[in-house]
């Protein structure tokens, strides 16, 4: 049965000693969607974001991805699987280049071991030129191909962003999964930003989104589903939700 | 300069090195010379595991002890077994190997410094096994260790033969373990510069984005300890065929930490910056016997008894180094490598998408 | 049953001694997250200094406890001066190096201070003039002795006085300020150098008394006892949890107490395969136990790693 | 900048000139290397073996030595071997590279063992003082010599000793070479002369708290306490296991017959028993006067100075009969060696093992070791 939804979370729950996170959440993602989680501070985009991309596992319900379920597995598997995220505070490997970071990124989609590193056969030698070609593109993809020698850790803010997308893409994700991609950047990166969404979205990459900046969101998604208190308030279009009161309440009563 | 010409001088250079050293400073240091080889590879293996992957090992001499006493146990009156060189270094790199897996894998929860304490704890259990299990069945010959090891013999040539008086034993010695250090240090550059080693500078950084970009990182911490824990067994099997003896005595914490020293002192993560802290930290104890009688040269008196002070000026140099180097003496050349990258891309500046949103 | 009550009294005392100088370890640990491996070092000193202090007012006539006092009471600013100049010279220029490089410099102070005592107070183990009176009580077959009470009681003191300090006081609250975040302390006005700087001071102080007792109880210093100590006393507090004070308390004793059994009943056990020979690795297995299921020790904070 | 650059050239050039080997025409020099760890938990013992060398070559340059027919001066060549196997290589192949005439040492088997391939590959003569390990002069090199008892010689007459004051007897040997090689030995010996061993427990040589496995003992009722290990741990154990009220005759090895032990063990070192090798230094001809001529040059007695002091003797007085200090020609005099020093005769067996080595137990009485009988 071919599944017309590419992410189908149901009733996910996730407990922290004591305190809920998240009480049985469910929505689900179409294949080619922008979707956006959305929620005040606490509300549980983060852990419900933890747990699709398998840095949590969940206490209960179950997400398939591809009509394949997925709850508790590793993260790497998650990639593997097609998975790809960012972090919303940046995580890079700091002391890599920038190309390097992206080539960390071709890891699941690769296979050479040890032999093939000792020996530096034809195949592994096509492998590591493939990896770097791959690599060089999706950073030129992203606009930082000038950096591409860098430490991560030098980097400006906006380039590091965009360096954490290109090693994301570079796994070869059909969800590119992202946390709070627009937060600190100023106006013309955020629309920048939303380019390079869009442009990732029509080369077929289905994206989910947290993002703290309201206007970014609603502009850019096709639909969001919005959080509250480890509960899920609302689902639907921008403008859907936007007049939803629920939505509207847990707005304004938490600011 | 030419590559190839820099190539055949630093051959020429290594050939010529046990020569000239016995030329001048005595047949001591070209032994001196043998072990700091012997420590180079220790070092190149714990490289791979804290300078490549991040992981801190303070049990590492474990797997030197492992590699050691297969050698001797299996090439030896102990057992009566006479197996060959051959068999055996490529046996001791394995047995090692597989004991880095069998070590490394109850801990892959742990971070920096359980880790440091718990492979500390392996590295004691397995000497105190060394050191006992000569009760109730003789295995390992316990504190009295395993004498009278066949020396090492390639194509039924014992390299405790000199080939003549000025060609000792120790010159054979040295250029098979000059030989092996290389293919040691080639390997580890090749697994430097490969998807395996990026994984593991990758976890090295950040071990839940290298999960999280899909590096399995149980597979590849695993694979870490076993390469590392592998030239470990190696310089071990040839450490027992060297020295003829081995006991427990040789396998301490202390070591261990000597050797982690040589990794940070050189350069974490640096293959040549890791050879060269192994090279200068086994002959620095060595060079600081000489204290006495530069004293006397100096002063004409010898003031402070130079065992006494030996390993007080070894541990200032310690302290020194990391004060005024603290990324280790020779750093791995990745800033200079960026420094030139700079000018380099800016003459071919991309223009993408990206850019097209100013 | 004595001989198991006998061999429990004698792992709380040991167990209480590595408490002690656990303290140490968790202290700076807790604040720097630094391993000072040198601390095992500054407890050899203490009893060294102890030692010293003791020989030299022998011939006053004071009683056994007064020598101690005084001894303690030099030693410990010896030390707390050591620890001082220690963390400036060798760890402070080092605070934003890579990890490795303070654990190198620490391992380096460890050497210089082992070598240096052993210049000053030679190669020989110094014995400890019997300063308490000897003999012990017995308590239905089971003996302690009076330093094993005296050092059950000052290092319980020692410990509740600093959990209370750290828990309760401003300075506490400044130490921990640091410890979590140091750029947040120092904007609240905390000068956090300075609150490092008393912290080494403190777990020097702490290290001088241990050192005092270990000297005391078992009769000798070394130049070279402090690193085996100090081993033992870092093991217990990472299986306590280390950065935890009261962690290092129930690691230490709980070492101790592991030791003790292990030494008396590993061999009945195991039907004789393994005697108390294997008492360490006994002792290291059970570490490794306990992390395997509860990765940062005991009481350690059982943090999930937030992304 | 250049001045110091300088200053380190010179100071470098002086050291090889130093380094480089002296030699006069009128005086013939013999270098003889002594070998023991100056450093760690042992130094104390390999100094006072490094003294005990250094003691007999100033004695014999005193009394003058005459070698064929030229005058000799005896030149000691101190090195620290760590007690590490590997590093007491690099000190024999140092030893062989200064082409020292012999060498005393090691200190202990497990460095011994390892040098003396070295030694006997280049064919120079080695007296081990105190490596009582029965492996060290099995090897079947021609070039190794011992001045003690082995642990064979020496555990048998332990057990010889033990079982005519007890009849359940405990072990605690310290997981090393020589502690658990003697108490191995003791322990099949004191079973076949018919006593029980109750329990035999471990130490290592770095403890300092013996208390568990004493109480682990104390349960079992021995008559009497055997321990293989050293000094500075048999001394605090004496202390503590008075303090235990465990009342059981002690006895130790020569490890643990020390003037260190009975200080270390306070007012509990009185009526412990140690065995030494060799006839007590009081009986014999000009012990007592080395004993105090030593204890005013460097301190009191350790251990195993008397022996490496008969050994450096036995070395040279072969020497002088040879008439050469050339190890070719020297060394069967040496294996035939028939010299009377401070400790007994030096003589050995082809082994290269002391002949007919006796074994001394001592007692501690008020304060001090008495010999109590000769084995």
């Amino acid at each position: 049965m071919p599944a017309t939804d590419l992410l189908l979370v149901s009733g996910i729950s996730k407990h922290f000693g004591g305190l809920s996170a998240l009480t049985d959440v469910s929505f689900s993602i179409g294949r080619g969607e922008i979707y956006a989680l959305i929620g005040p501070n606490g509300a549980g985009k983060t852990t419900l974001f933890n747990v699709i991309t398998g840095i949590y596992s969940p206490d209960s319900g179950s997400f398939c991805l591809n009509g394949q379920n997925m709850a508790g597995r590793k993260a790497s598997a998650m990639a593997k699987a097609g998975i790809a995220r960012t972090f919303q505070n940046i995580r890079l490997f700091s002391n890599m280049t920038a190309l390097e970071n992206v080539m960390v990124g071709r890891h699941s989609r690769t296979r050479a071991g040890v032999f093939g590193a000792i020996f530096r056969n034809a195949s592994s030698i096509r492998e590591e030129q493939q990896i770097a070609a791959r690599a060089r593109d999706l950073l030129s993809y992203v606009g930082i191909s000038r950096h591409e020698h860098m430490l991560a850790r030098n980097l400006s803010y906006g380039d590091q962003r965009r360096l954490e997308i290109a090693r994301a893409l570079a796994t070869d994700p059909m969800l590119l999964a992202l946390d709070e991609p627009a937060a600190g950047m100023n106006h013309s990166d955020t629309d920048s930003l939303r380019i390079l969404l869009e442009r990732i979205r029509m080369d077929g990459v289905t994206i989910l989104l947290i993002e703290h900046d309201v206007k970014l969101v609603m502009g850019i998604c096709d639909r969001l589903c919005v959080l509250n208190f480890g509960h899920k308030i609302a689902e639907g279009t921008p403008e859907e939700v936007r007049s939803n009161p629920a939505v509207i309440e847990a707005y304004l009563g938490n600011s | 300069m030419n590559r190839g010409i820099r190539l055949f001088l630093v051959a020429a250079g290594l050939i010529a090195l046990p020569f000239l050293t016995d030329f001048a400073f005595g047949r001591t240091w070209v032994r001196i010379i043998d072990f700091a080889l012997l420590y180079s590879m220790l070092a190149l293996g714990l490289n791979i595991v804290v300078g490549f992957a991040g992981l801190l090992d303070l049990g590492y001499v474990a797997f030197f002890a492992v590699g050691a006493y297969l050698y001797a146990l299996l090439a030896s009156p102990h057992f009566g077994l006479h197996l060959p060189f051959w068999l055996l270094l490529p046996l001791g790199a394995l047995v090692a190997g597989l004991f880095g897996i069998l070590l490394g894998a109850p801990t892959l929860r742990l971070r920096g410094d359980y880790l440091a304490i718990v492979t500390l704890g392996f590295g004691e259990i397995i000497r105190i096994f060394l050191n006992n299990l000569n009760a109730p069945y003789d295995i390992t010959g316990g504190p009295q260790g395993v004498n009278l090891i066949d020396p090492i013999t390639i194509g039924g040539f014992s390299l405790n033969h000199p080939l003549s008086s000025s060609f000792p034993a120790v010159y054979n010695y040295y250029f098979l373990f000059l030989a092996v250090t290389i293919l040691v240090a080639f390997v580890s550059s090749r697994l430097q510069n490969s998807r395996i080693g990026r994984a593991w500078v990758a976890i090295r950084e950040d071990e839940i984005a290298a999960e999280a970009m899909g590096i399995n990182t149980r597979n590849v911490k695993l694979l870490a300890f076993a390469m590392g824990a592998s030239f470990g067994g190696l310089s071990g099997t040839l450490f027992a065929g060297f020295e003829g003896f081995v006991s427990p005595e040789s396998f301490t914490l202390m070591e261990s930490i000597m050797i982690l020293c040589m990794v940070v002192l050189g350069g974490m993560g640096h293959i040549r910056g890791v050879i060269f802290g192994a090279i200068l930290l086994s002959i620095l104890p060595e060079a600081l016997r000489y204290v006495g009688s530069l004293q006397q040269a100096i002063f004409g008196h010898v003031y402070a008894d130079p065992s006494s002070i030996r390993m007080l000026l070894f541990g200032i140099s310690l302290i020194l180094v990391m004060l005024f180097r603290p990324a280790g003496l020779w750093p791995s050349p990745v800033r200079r490598r960026e420094l030139a990258a700079h000018d380099e891309t800016a003459r071919h500046e991309n223009s993408s998408i990206y850019d097209a949103g100013h | 049953m004595e001989i198991f009550l006998q061999q429990l009294v004698n792992g709380i005392v040991l167990g209480s001694i590595y408490a002690l100088v656990a303290l140490g370890y968790t202290l700076v640990y807790g604040i720097l997250g630094l391993i000072n491996f040198a601390h095992g070092d500054i407890v050899m000193i203490g009893a060294m200094v102890t030692l010293a202090v003791v020989h030299f007012l022998s011939g006053t006539g004071l009683p056994g406890p007064a020598l101690v006092g005084i001894g303690v009471l030099v030693a410990a600013i010896v030390c707390m001066a050591l620890g001082y100049l220690v963390e400036r010279i060798a760890y402070r220029p080092l605070r934003d190096a890579p990890r490795l490089a303070p654990l190198i410099t620490a391992i380096g102070v460890s050497i210089l201070l082992q070598n240096l005592a052993m210049m000053i107070w030679g190669r020989e183990y110094l014995s400890f003039p019997p300063l308490f009176q000897s003999g012990s009580f017995t308590f239905s077959g089971v003996s302690i002795s009076p330093i094993q009470i005296l050092i059950l009681f000052a290092s319980g003191a020692m410990m509740g006085a600093l959990s209370w300090m750290v828990k309760r006081t401003r300075l506490g609250n400044a130490m921990r300020a640091t410890a979590q975040h140091p750029e947040v302390a120092t904007l609240l006005g905390v000068d956090s150098n300075l609150i490092i700087s008393i912290t080494f001071v403190i777990g020097s102080a702490l290290a001088a008394v241990a050192g005092t007792m270990v000297g005391a109880y078992y009769g000798i210093a070394h130049y070279d006892m402090g690193f085996m100590l100090g081993l033992k006393a870092f093991t217990a507090a990472v299986l306590g949890g280390i950065g935890n004070i009261e962690g290092a308390m129930l690691g230490g004793i709980l070492l101790g107490v592991i030791e003790s059994m292990g030494a008396g009943y590993l061999g009945a056990l195991t039907g004789g395969v393994f005697g108390s020979n294997y008492q360490d690795v006994f002792a290291f297995f059970v570490l490794i136990l306990v992390l395997v299921f509860r990765p940062s020790g005991l009481l350690g904070e059982q943090v999930g790693e937030r992304p | 900048m250049r001045n110091t650059i300088k200053a380190f050239i010179l100071a470098i050039a002086a050291m090889l000139a130093a380094c480089a080997k002296h030699s006069t025409d009128s005086e013939l020099l013999i270098r003889i290397g002594s070998a023991a760890p100056l450093t760690g938990p042992q130094s104390h013992l390999g100094k006072d073996n490094d003294n005990g060398v250094r003691m007999a070559a100033d004695d014999l340059n005193v009394k003058g030595i005459v070698i064929g027919e030229k005058k000799a001066k005896v030149v000691i060549l101190s090195e620290d071997d760590q007690a590490d196997p590997r590093t007491a290589t690099i000190v024999a192949q140092k030893f062989v590279d200064e082409e020292v005439a012999g060498v005393i040492g090691h200190f202990n088997s497990g460095t011994s063992i390892p040098a003396s391939r070295i030694y006997s590959d280049a064919g120079i003569p080695q007296i081990s003082p105190s490596a009582t390990a029965t492996s060290y002069t099995h090897q079947g090199f021609k070039t190794t010599f011992r001045v003690v008892t082995n642990d064979n010689q020496q555990g048998h007459a332990l057990a010889v000793f033990a079982t005519r004051v007890a009849k359940r007897i405990a072990i605690i040997d310290d997981s090393t070479a020589y502690g658990r090689g003697i108490a191995d030995r003791f322990e099949q010996d004191v079973k076949s002369m018919g006593a029980n061993v109750v329990a035999h427990e471990y130490t290592n040589d770095h403890a300092t708290d013996f208390t568990a496995i004493l109480t682990s003992i104390k349960g079992k009722q021995p008559d009497l306490l055997f321990y293989g290990g050293m000094d500075a741990q048999a001394g605090p154990m004496m202390r503590q296991l008075r303090n235990l009220g465990l009342n059981v005759l002690f006895l130790g090895a020569d490890g643990s017959k020390s003037p260190e032990f009975i200080r270390l063990a306070g007012g509990a070192a009185e009526g412990a028993y140690a065995s030494a090798p060799g006839i007590p230094l009081e009986s014999m001809p000009g012990g007592r006067d080395f004993e105090k001529r030593f204890t005013a040059k460097y301190g009191k007695i350790q251990l195993y100075s008397p022996y490496s002091y008969d050994a450096t003797m036995a070395m040279v007085a072969a020497m002088e009969k040879a008439g050469s200090i050339d190890p070719s020609v020297y060394l069967p005099y040496l294996a035939k060696s028939d010299y009377s020093g401070v400790t007994g005769k030096i003589s050995f067996d082809r082994n290269g093992d002391i002949l007919k080595g006796a074994v001394t137990i001592f007692q501690v009485k008020d304060g001090n070791w008495k010999a109590v009988s000769t084995l």
